[in-house]
């Protein structure tokens, strides 16, 4: 018979955090085959690499923090942070780039502070952030999409060949024929030409943005399924996008040769990524809706702020980290209104 | 006003104190465990800062200067400053006995605080002049101010964390700061120096 | 010469009047008299059972305020030094197992057919929660009882006993959630454990 | 040795090892320790202040009124600090030049006022020297260790540079762990510098943590009764 | 009011005595180091001018100096020239200046140019761009920075003075255009702005700098 | 038709109502031992007014209300006392309290009923002692006894009347067989409660998941002409908690920490206003109630009128229960019930519903992984609380967090457990935080208290010490007096023989003082030679010596009483 002190309720709903992470998983695919058709081989190559390594480096720390390793693995939150950052990272990035990113990711970010649930930062933003300041040749090196070298699919690498650029990262010539820069670097540095002639003058933009704008079509599309299936909410993302098209629309209006147009802020580099799969993790994220609101707010205004004043054309690894940090905080000041009280409770008083 | 702008940004957020300059973190670990003191620190701290940086550039400007003895500076300076907080010690201790207890050793331990003596040492560095130091006096504090209370709300969360034994404590204290540190180096390049 | 002149000169100006001020201050905002004790007092269990080596609980929270350890009163067990670390601000560090250990509530009992009424027990009761007079059998007043375990002692023929109070459904707590401990094993719970050291 | 200076060298070296266990003197130690020879340098410098200033407050520490005793510690500190900032601009001119602002914020070193007021104020001039050496030294090996750790992950060498510190035949000293290092620029950017930090305080509570466990072990077969500080309160 | 006044004075008389003290221990320290302190200053100065044109040429080379106003160059104030005079014709000239546009701030560079408007030498004073990337235009990364070494300028239309990727001469490093660029284009800016000021930059000057007045450093604008 | 407001969250989650009602409300077969908790209510206990041995009638009261806050007990049935004392209890500790046991004889005798018929002619308060006579305490939830609700009237002012007919809890269909098949005792019952409360509008809010009872209640107000609204509200839980019923039906919040009261309503669940039909119109007390038996592991699931004090047992059996399929034991619903493990606890005034739920209904949950703050529990809490917040408090023990987060105002819905992924006990972490609020503070209460006693002792040792020392003195001065006086006085006689009965008892105290340091001393010795330390040897010794000092003490006494009879 049953357990005594068993507290209700006894039933629950059919629901698990493993399915919520497949779910997230399934939501990352139209942007995988994205990136592949637009890109090559290398983000498939990428993303089974961070797999492997993130599930060996969870497996490892749950061994040592004496944890049972199976029941773990199955939630399946290192997938999510192992592919959230493989499709980050540049396509023919070589292999120890993601591994040490994972490393970064699962270890430092994730298991140093208690494993799921508990990190405050990103995982896998955080192993982006230290990727880009420490390995910043081989993290700025994207490819080409094959609009630009070729006229089809064929003129990427083949996958033998992303193989070895890859792993034995010989192949130089291989990889000078592909890297170019993203637009948003060719928007940042840009020396001298205004914005209309960049578009006009740079391939990146004038034929290859397309490919930028198909990624980031298919990053929407999964989040649009994500929000559907109740796993994330609208406000993050929303508020995110909103802010980052307001302000750039308000600068572009105000001296359109010198500032990005708002279609590139939003449709070009991580945006929709960011807004739909980043700032929605729940467990770096602020707590209340209000909380995600203004956590969206600030990643949408620091991505801009960044992108166009600071060092890094694509901000939002940054961006997320610095909203990371101040999550907490924002928790305190967006406590909602309870049922019964007039006010919400906001601000310290947790003290005593 | 501009000018103003430039600085606060620089101080407060490229240029951190804490994060990137390395200053002041004595008190940045040490009393970031409760939000509740770490805002109390700060106001504490801004206030000692500001002022220190305006009594170090007149005893510079108007002492230091003139009889040439410029080399004096790193303990004329740090006893300027030591009197002035020990008097705001004093002070606090008299007028409000919570907020003395709360801040604990840490009053008397602005002195040692690296930030202030570093403000005025800096400002010397960059020939500031006096409104500049101020401004740069205060952005320091304010800078100093946000990074310990985002800090300690950060900790708080950390606190209820199922952090490992090891690392629990200061260790993942220094991690979480290294991190911090790592999401401040996104404002690189915002002002250029 | 001169620069040494000079140098000696301009500091000693400087401390003039800082000697001036401070000096000043030392004597108008001198503060007597130190509220902190108080708080600390308020946090301690009042169980007065001078297990942390005072002569009961304002000693010590007077002790505390001058830098004792925070670590040695039983009665108050973990939960006690967790509330003074957070007023004051510092580590919280395991129960000193010198001073005796985290033991559960409990309150002493008479048995009065054996009782002499020696009123011993009485004049050891910090609270005043045994009732009787010379001479005739004592009892406990169960609800005003510290559970000290000063009476046992001296009672000379060994009638008094320490017992757990009674659990009923109405002093009854629900307790945390445990699961399966092969599965989540928090590193909090074994924090403790690995610090508390062998209890 | 006599046990109260043991315990005083144990306590400098690691039971309140200054940067590990107390965290002060955070700024430098992490500021400088971008590679070992400032980690040396730093480390000297810190030690001479530490050395001598508790000295001279312990020799003192009867003369000082309470209300500026404050005041007259930090001058005390200070002094010592601009002599050896003094003495580095004319002995190693470029280690200066490296160190550059955290010479004279030795001053505000928390550490070092901290002994000032904690220890050698209130003990003889022995034990206050002793004391002042052995958290030296404590500090030291924590810069060093750090320094060791940022360089070789950073640079992929260690003790480079040393000629800046030990004359032109420490050239020769550098040891280069990978050829061709590409350089793993996190450990040498400031977020490296915290994180390594965070690393070797849990190097040291892993170590504490197994002394303590041994310790208990052997305690567990000798049955020694804890003797009670009962105080008795009442009749 | 007697405690009051007991008090002050045993502060203050406290705090003089020990700042008395201290104040005169620092100042022995320092008259008894000055002067070496001065030597290692103006050492350390001229050491980088010196690797640029060898001493043996003119020992003089750090105290000879020039100001000239370089709004060409970007500079507000003026910059200080330092002149190398052998047998009371200038030989070389070199010219701090700073380009503007690095990675993140300021790139402040020596360049020393032989009278014939040859390069003699370039060399970077300070930097913040990133290690690893940028900061191989430091002579101890890579010898990167002597592809100027002996090159001349040949008029606006010198496509050369350029990194490869631009078209010119000069290399880039792998992932850092933005670098070497900004440099190039500041030493050819240099070279421009001597083939203009060649008149007065060749003049012989007197010397008039002493090493007590000539403290600061050649790039501290 | 009223405006429906709507409340913040709830969940759906699957019914479950169907299976109990196929048939109509059975009348529950008489067990042969009735056992009656004290407590079945908030408040205090009842105190009883029989002994073990008393025979009692039906309807008789055995247990009066101890307080202001207490509920009276009837005898369901007629028979004698035979027990009374510790009795495992409908409680969630699964601890015993104390009951009263009844030996029922089956001839259900009743005691005289005392009709109130004239009700609208007599004075209220006379009424509401009528009602609190009769024992009843609020058969909705808490079990909060129901004069105190309806004496109301003199602080506070009614002006809505909530009868609350959701019956959100999957499985439970009580008050909707109640509905069916009995509206005009409801009705009659809400006509008393409106008689004495006076309220301006009376609401009864029902799921629209019950047509039926919904019918009926329509056409039984249509019939009266009663001036009642009856609000079909969404099938949503909590829909039927107080305050949401009171937000959903009015769009007003009740204040946290005040009652429905302070803002001019009161709710009641339709239960109690049958019980209170039954008390006013038909003389009888509270002693029986409608009980779901549901739950796959039984035979017959429907309703049953119940016997107030019927074991769980005997109602099982009489439902035909499988034991070999009943994987746990609820009693209440699913989502706020508790598990039972002892079958023989008795049905007491609050329960609604005993769900006998099999393996496959109920499973084990699965083993709980960490919480990842998806904010699902966010979404569907109705009283807006963060419940992963007061989650992470609760289980970093930072309890005064907790309560900032207004731990208190969680109702123990149960929705955010019911819908977390990552199957957290979160209603029992929320439970153990309150627990441990609530110890620290009694302890903090009895710590002051302490130290005022201790405070209290020191002054009067102080004081007395103070008194001691002025007679010393005084003695002192009389003792000089007296040795002159005694020198003065050559000779006398010594003192007259001591009192022979203080002597013995003395020398009583002596012997017994004795054996006690022989005993101690003996187990120090065991004690010692057990560890193997050094040094027994001197404890031999001093055992010896104390042996025979024992003795000695044991044959002084042993001669003394022996003298003196
Ligand atoms: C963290 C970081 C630091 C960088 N530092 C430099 C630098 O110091 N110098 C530089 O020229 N480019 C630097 N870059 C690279 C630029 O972003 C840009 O990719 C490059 O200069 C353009 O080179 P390309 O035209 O060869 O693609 C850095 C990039 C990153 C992400
Ligand atoms: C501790 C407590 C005190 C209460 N005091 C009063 C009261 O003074 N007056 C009143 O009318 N109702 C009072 N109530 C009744 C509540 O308003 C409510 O009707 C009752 O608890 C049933 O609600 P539930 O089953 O939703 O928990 C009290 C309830 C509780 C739990
Ligand atoms: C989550 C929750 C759900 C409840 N659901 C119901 C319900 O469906 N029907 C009901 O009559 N009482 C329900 N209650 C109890 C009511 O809040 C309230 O106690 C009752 O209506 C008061 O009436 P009473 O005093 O007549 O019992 C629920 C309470 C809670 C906390
Ligand atoms: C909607 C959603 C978004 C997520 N986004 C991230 C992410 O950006 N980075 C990441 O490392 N993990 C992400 N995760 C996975 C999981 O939350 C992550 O592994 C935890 O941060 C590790 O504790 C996401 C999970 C969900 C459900
Ligand atoms: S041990 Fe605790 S309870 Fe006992 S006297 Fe000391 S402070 Fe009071
Ligand atoms: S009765 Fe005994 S245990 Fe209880 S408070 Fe008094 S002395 Fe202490
Ligand atoms: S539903 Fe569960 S996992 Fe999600 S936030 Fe709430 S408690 Fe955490
Ligand atoms: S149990 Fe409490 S926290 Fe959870 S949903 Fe219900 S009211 Fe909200
Ligand atoms: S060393 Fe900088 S604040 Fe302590």
């Amino acid at each position: 018979m049953a357990l005594i002190h068993l507290s209700s309720p006894h039933v629950s709903k059919a629901n698990a955090t493993d399915r919520v992470m497949r779910l997230v998983l399934l939501a990352t695919l139209p942007a995988l085959l994205a990136l592949t058709f637009f890109f090559g081989w290398g983000s498939l190559i990428q993303l089974c690499l961070a797999a492997t390594s993130a599930l060996l480096f969870e497996a490892v720390c749950l061994r040592l923090r004496k944890r049972p390793i199976l029941f773990f693995l199955r939630d399946g939150s290192a997938l999510v942070t192992a592919i959230l950052l493989a499709l980050a990272i540049p396509p023919f990035a070589p292999w120890w780039v993601v591994v040490i990113g994972s490393f970064t990711a699962i270890v430092i970010a994730k298991h140093l502070y208690g494993g799921l649930g508990n990190n405050p930062f990103n995982p896998a933003m955080v192993a982006y952030a230290l990727l880009l300041i420490s390995f910043p040749v081989e993290m700025t090196q994207w490819n080409a999409p094959f609009v630009l070298i070729g006229d089809s699919w064929k003129a990427l690498a083949s996958f033998p060949e992303s193989l070895m650029i890859i792993f034995s990262g010989v192949n130089h010539h291989l990889i000078d024929a592909y890297t170019g820069a993203t637009p948003l670097e060719v928007l940042k540095h840009r020396g001298g030409m205004t914005t209309e002639e960049v578009w006009r003058n740079v391939p990146v933009l004038s034929d290859g943005v397309f490919a930028w704008y198909g990624i980031s079509a298919a990053w929407l599309m999964g989040g649009v399924f994500l929000i559907y299936r109740k796993v994330i909410t609208w406000h993050a993302p929303f508020a995110m996008i909103s802010i980052l098209f307001l302000l750039s629309s308000l600068f572009y209006a105000g001296d359109p040769s010198n500032f990005a147009d708002p279609f590139v802020h939003i449709g070009v580099g991580a945006t929709m990524m960011c807004a739909f799969f980043i700032a929605t993790d729940p467990v770096s994220c602020a707590t209340s809706n209000r909380g995600k609101i203004v956590f969206g707010i600030g990643v949408g205004a620091l991505i801009y702020i960044i992108r166009t004043w600071g060092s890094f054309p694509d901000a939002a690894a940054f961006a997320i980290l610095l909203m990371n940090l101040a999550a907490p905080f924002i928790d305190h000041y967006t406590q909602p209104r309870s049922y019964g009280h007039r006010r919400a409770n906001r601000g310290i008083g947790g003290g005593r | 006003m501009n000018e103003f702008l430039l600085i606060l940004i620089s101080t407060v957020l490229v240029n951190n104190f804490v994060l990137v300059q390395f200053l002041g973190l004595c008190p940045f670990m040490g009393v970031s465990n409760k939000l509740e003191t770490a805002m109390g620190m700060s106001l504490a701290t801004t206030f000692v800062l500001t002022l220190a940086s305006v009594c170090s550039y007149l005893v510079y400007r108007y002492l230091l200067l003139p009889f040439d003895i410029t080399w004096l500076r790193t303990i004329s300076f740090i006893l300027v400053i030591a009197v002035v907080v020990q008097f705001t010690e004093m002070v606090v201790h008299k007028t409000s006995p919570l907020l003395h207890k709360l801040l604990g050793i840490f009053l008397p331990l602005i002195t040692t605080n690296c930030a202030v003596l570093g403000v005025a040492l800096l400002n010397i560095q960059k020939q500031n002049n006096f409104i500049e130091s101020i401004a740069y006096g205060f952005g320091a504090a304010a800078g100093f101010s946000m990074a310990l209370v985002l800090f300690s709300a950060l900790r708080e969360r950390i606190a209820v964390a199922d952090v490992p034994v090891t690392f629990r404590g200061a260790a993942i204290g220094m991690v979480t700061a290294g991190l911090m540190s790592l999401a401040f180096m996104g404002f690189t390049g915002l002002v250029r120096v | 010469m001169t620069t040494i002149v000079t140098a000696v000169l301009i500091l000693l100006l400087l401390a003039l009047v800082f000697g001036l001020i401070l000096g000043f201050a030392a004597v108008r905002f001198r503060v007597e008299g130190d509220p902190i004790v108080e708080q600390i007092d308020a946090l301690l269990p009042q169980t007065q059972c001078g297990q942390c080596g005072y002569p009961g609980c304002r000693p010590y929270a007077e002790a505390i305020s001058n830098g004792d350890a925070i670590n040695k009163c039983p009665p108050g067990g973990q939960s006690t030094i967790e509330a003074l670390a957070d007023l004051l601000d510092r580590e919280v560090v395991p129960l000193d197992s010198e001073h005796g250990e985290e033991q559960p509530k409990t309150v002493a009992y008479i048995r009065e057919d054996e009782c002499i009424g020696c009123t011993k027990c009485i004049q050891a009761c910090p609270v005043d929660a045994i009732l009787g007079a010379a001479k005739q059998m004592h009892t406990v007043i169960v609800s005003e009882c510290t559970g000290c375990d000063l009476c046992v002692e001296p009672c000379p023929v060994d009638c008094i006993d320490m017992l757990p109070l009674p659990v009923t459904p109405t002093n009854w707590k629900w307790p945390a959630p445990v699961s399966d401990p092969n599965l989540i094993l928090t590193d909090r719970g074994r924090g403790h454990l690995l610090q508390g050291g062998s209890q | 040795m006599n046990p109260e200076l043991r315990k005083i060298t144990l306590d400098g070296l690691w039971h309140n090892n200054p940067a590990l266990v107390q965290l002060l003197g955070l700024c430098p130690l992490l500021a400088v320790t971008g590679s070992v020879v400032n980690a040396i340098g730093l480390g000297i410098a810190t030690t001479v202040v530490l050395v001598g200033s508790n000295l001279t407050v312990s020799l003192f520490r009867h003369q000082v009124p309470e209300a500026v005793r404050l005041p007259i510690f930090v001058m005390i500190i200070a002094a010592f600090v601009t002599a050896i900032e003094l003495l580095m601009q004319a002995l190693t001119y470029e280690l200066f030049l490296i160190l550059g602002i955290f010479i004279p914020l030795i001053v505000t070193n928390c550490a070092i006022m901290g002994r000032a007021d904690a220890f050698a104020s209130r003990n003889p001039v022995p034990a206050a020297v002793v004391d002042g050496l052995m958290m030296g030294i404590g500090f030291s090996i924590v810069l060093i260790l750090l320094g060791a750790m940022r360089e070789a992950l950073g640079a992929g060498t260690l003790f480079s540079n040393m000629h800046l510190l030990f004359g032109e035949t420490a050239r020769s000293w550098q040891i280069t762990l990978v050829e061709n290092y590409r350089g793993f620029l996190f450990a040498a950017l400031p977020p490296g510098a915290f994180v390594g930090m965070g690393l070797l305080i849990a190097l040291k509570n892993l170590i504490d943590a197994k002394l303590k466990q041994r310790i208990e072990k052997s305690k567990s077969t000798q049955t020694d009764p804890v003797a009670s500080k009962r105080v008795r309160i009442t009749g | 009011m007697q405690e009051l006044l007991n008090s002050i004075r045993r502060n203050t008389l406290g705090i003089s005595l020990f700042a008395a003290v201290t104040a005169g221990l620092i100042a022995i320290t320092q008259v008894l180091t000055q002067d070496r302190i001065a030597a290692n200053q103006e050492a350390h100065q001229a050491r980088i001018l010196y690797e640029i044109l060898p001493q043996s040429l003119d020992p003089n080379l750090h105290l000879q100096t020039l100001s000239l106003p370089a709004p060409e160059l970007g500079m507000h104030e003026p910059i200080r020239v330092f002149q190398s005079i052998v047998d009371n014709q200038v030989q070389a000239v070199i010219l701090p200046v700073t380009a503007h546009d690095g990675y993140s701030g300021d790139i402040h560079l020596l360049v020393g140019i032989w009278r014939d408007g040859r390069v003699a030498g370039v060399r970077v004073v300070s930097h913040r761009e990133t290690p690893g990337l940028g900061d191989k235009i430091e002579v101890e990364k890579s010898d990167w920075i002597h592809s100027f070494d002996d090159l001349r300028w040949w008029g606006e239309q010198d496509q050369r003075w350029n990194v490869r990727k631009d078209g010119g001469e000069f290399d880039q490093f792998t992932g850092a255009t933005i670098t070497p660029r900004a440099v190039v284009r500041r030493v050819a800016d240099t070279l421009a702005y001597f083939e203009q000021r060649k008149a007065q930059l060749l003049t012989p000057v007197t010397r008039t700098a002493t090493s007590e007045t000539e403290r600061g450093h050649p790039n501290e604008s | 038709m009223t405006r429906l407001y709507s409340f913040h969250g709830g969940v759906h989650p699957p019914e479950n109502k169907r299976q109990s009602l196929g048939a109509p409300i059975r009348q529950a077969p008489l067990p042969a031992r009735l056992i009656l908790p004290l407590q079945q209510h908030i408040g205090k206990p009842a105190t009883p007014l029989v002994a073990v041995g008393d025979t009692v009638l039906k309807g008789q009261k055995i247990a009066e209300p101890s307080g202001h806050v207490s509920a009276a007990i009837h005898a369901p049935s007629s028979g004698s006392i035979t027990y009374i004392g510790l009795q495992p209890v409908p409680h969630a500790s699964g601890l015993e309290s104390p009951c009263i046991v009844i030996e029922t004889d089956g001839q259900e005798q009743w005691i005289e009923r005392q009709p109130l018929t004239d009700y609208q002619q007599l004075d209220k308060q006379a009424l509401i002692r009528h009602i609190r006579n009769a024992g009843i305490a609020g058969l909705g939830g808490a079990g909060f006894p129901t004069d105190i609700k309806l004496n109301l009237g003199r602080d506070h002012i009614v002006n809505t009347l909530i009868i609350n007919a959701a019956e959100c809890e999957p499985y439970i269909t009580a008050d909707d067989a109640l509905m069916r098949e009995r509206p005009d005792e409801i009705l009659s019952g809400i006509e008393i409660i409106a008689h004495l409360l006076q309220p301006s509008h009376i609401l009864i809010g029902i799921e629209d998941n019950k047509p039926n009872a919904i019918k009926a209640l329509r056409d039984a107000i249509r019939a009266r002409k009663l001036p009642i609204d009856l609000v079909v509200v969404p099938t949503r839980y909590p829909s039927g908690g107080e305050k949401q019923l009171i937000q959903l039906l009015t769009g007003i919040e009740v204040a946290s920490g005040s009652i429905p009261a302070d803002v001019g309503i009161v709710c009641q669940n339709v239960g109690t206003a049958a019980a209170i039909y039954r008390a006013v119109i038909l003389g009888e007390p509270l002693i029986s109630r409608i009980v779901t038996l549901t739950g796959f592991a039984l035979g017959h699931r429907q309703n049953y009128e119940v016997l107030i004090g019927t074991p769980f047992s005997v109602l099982l059996e009489s439902a035909e229960v499988d034991r070999s399929r009943m994987f746990r034991l609820v009693m209440g619903g699913p989502m706020m019930g508790i598990s039972i493990e002892d079958d023989r606890i008795p049905v007491i005034k609050t329960t609604n519903c005993i769900i006998a739920a099999t393996r496959e209904e109920m499973p084990p949950s699965p083993p709980a992984q960490p919480c990842i703050r998806c904010g699902m529990c966010e979404q569907v809490c109705p009283a807006s609380l963060l419940p992963q917040q007061l989650f992470w408090f609760a289980k970093g023990r930072e309890f005064d967090k907790a309560r900032h987060h207004n731990l208190f105002d969680c109702i123990e819905c149960g929705a955010c457990a019911y819908v977390c992924p990552s199957n957290i006990p979160l209603v029992q972490h929320y439970r153990f935080a309150k627990s441990e609020i609530r110890n620290e503070e009694a302890e903090q209460l009895k710590a002051a208290q302490a130290r005022e006693r201790f405070e209290a002792r020191q002054a009067r040792l102080a004081r007395e010490e103070q008194e001691k020392e002025q007679r010393r003195k005084e003695r002192a001065e009389a003792a000089a007096r007296e040795q002159a006086r005694k020198k003065a006085e050559a000779e006398q006689a010594d003192a007259g023989e001591q009192d022979p009965e203080a002597e013995l008892k003395k020398l009583k105290t002596a012997a017994s003082i004795a054996r006690t340091k022989l005993k101690k001393a003996r187990d120090a010795l065991k004690n010692a030679q057990e560890k193997g330390l050094d040094g027994t040897d001197k404890l031999e010794a001093t055992v010896l010596q104390l042996e025979q000092s024992a003795q000695a003490a044991e044959q002084a006494w042993q001669n003394a009483t022996g003298v003196q009879h």
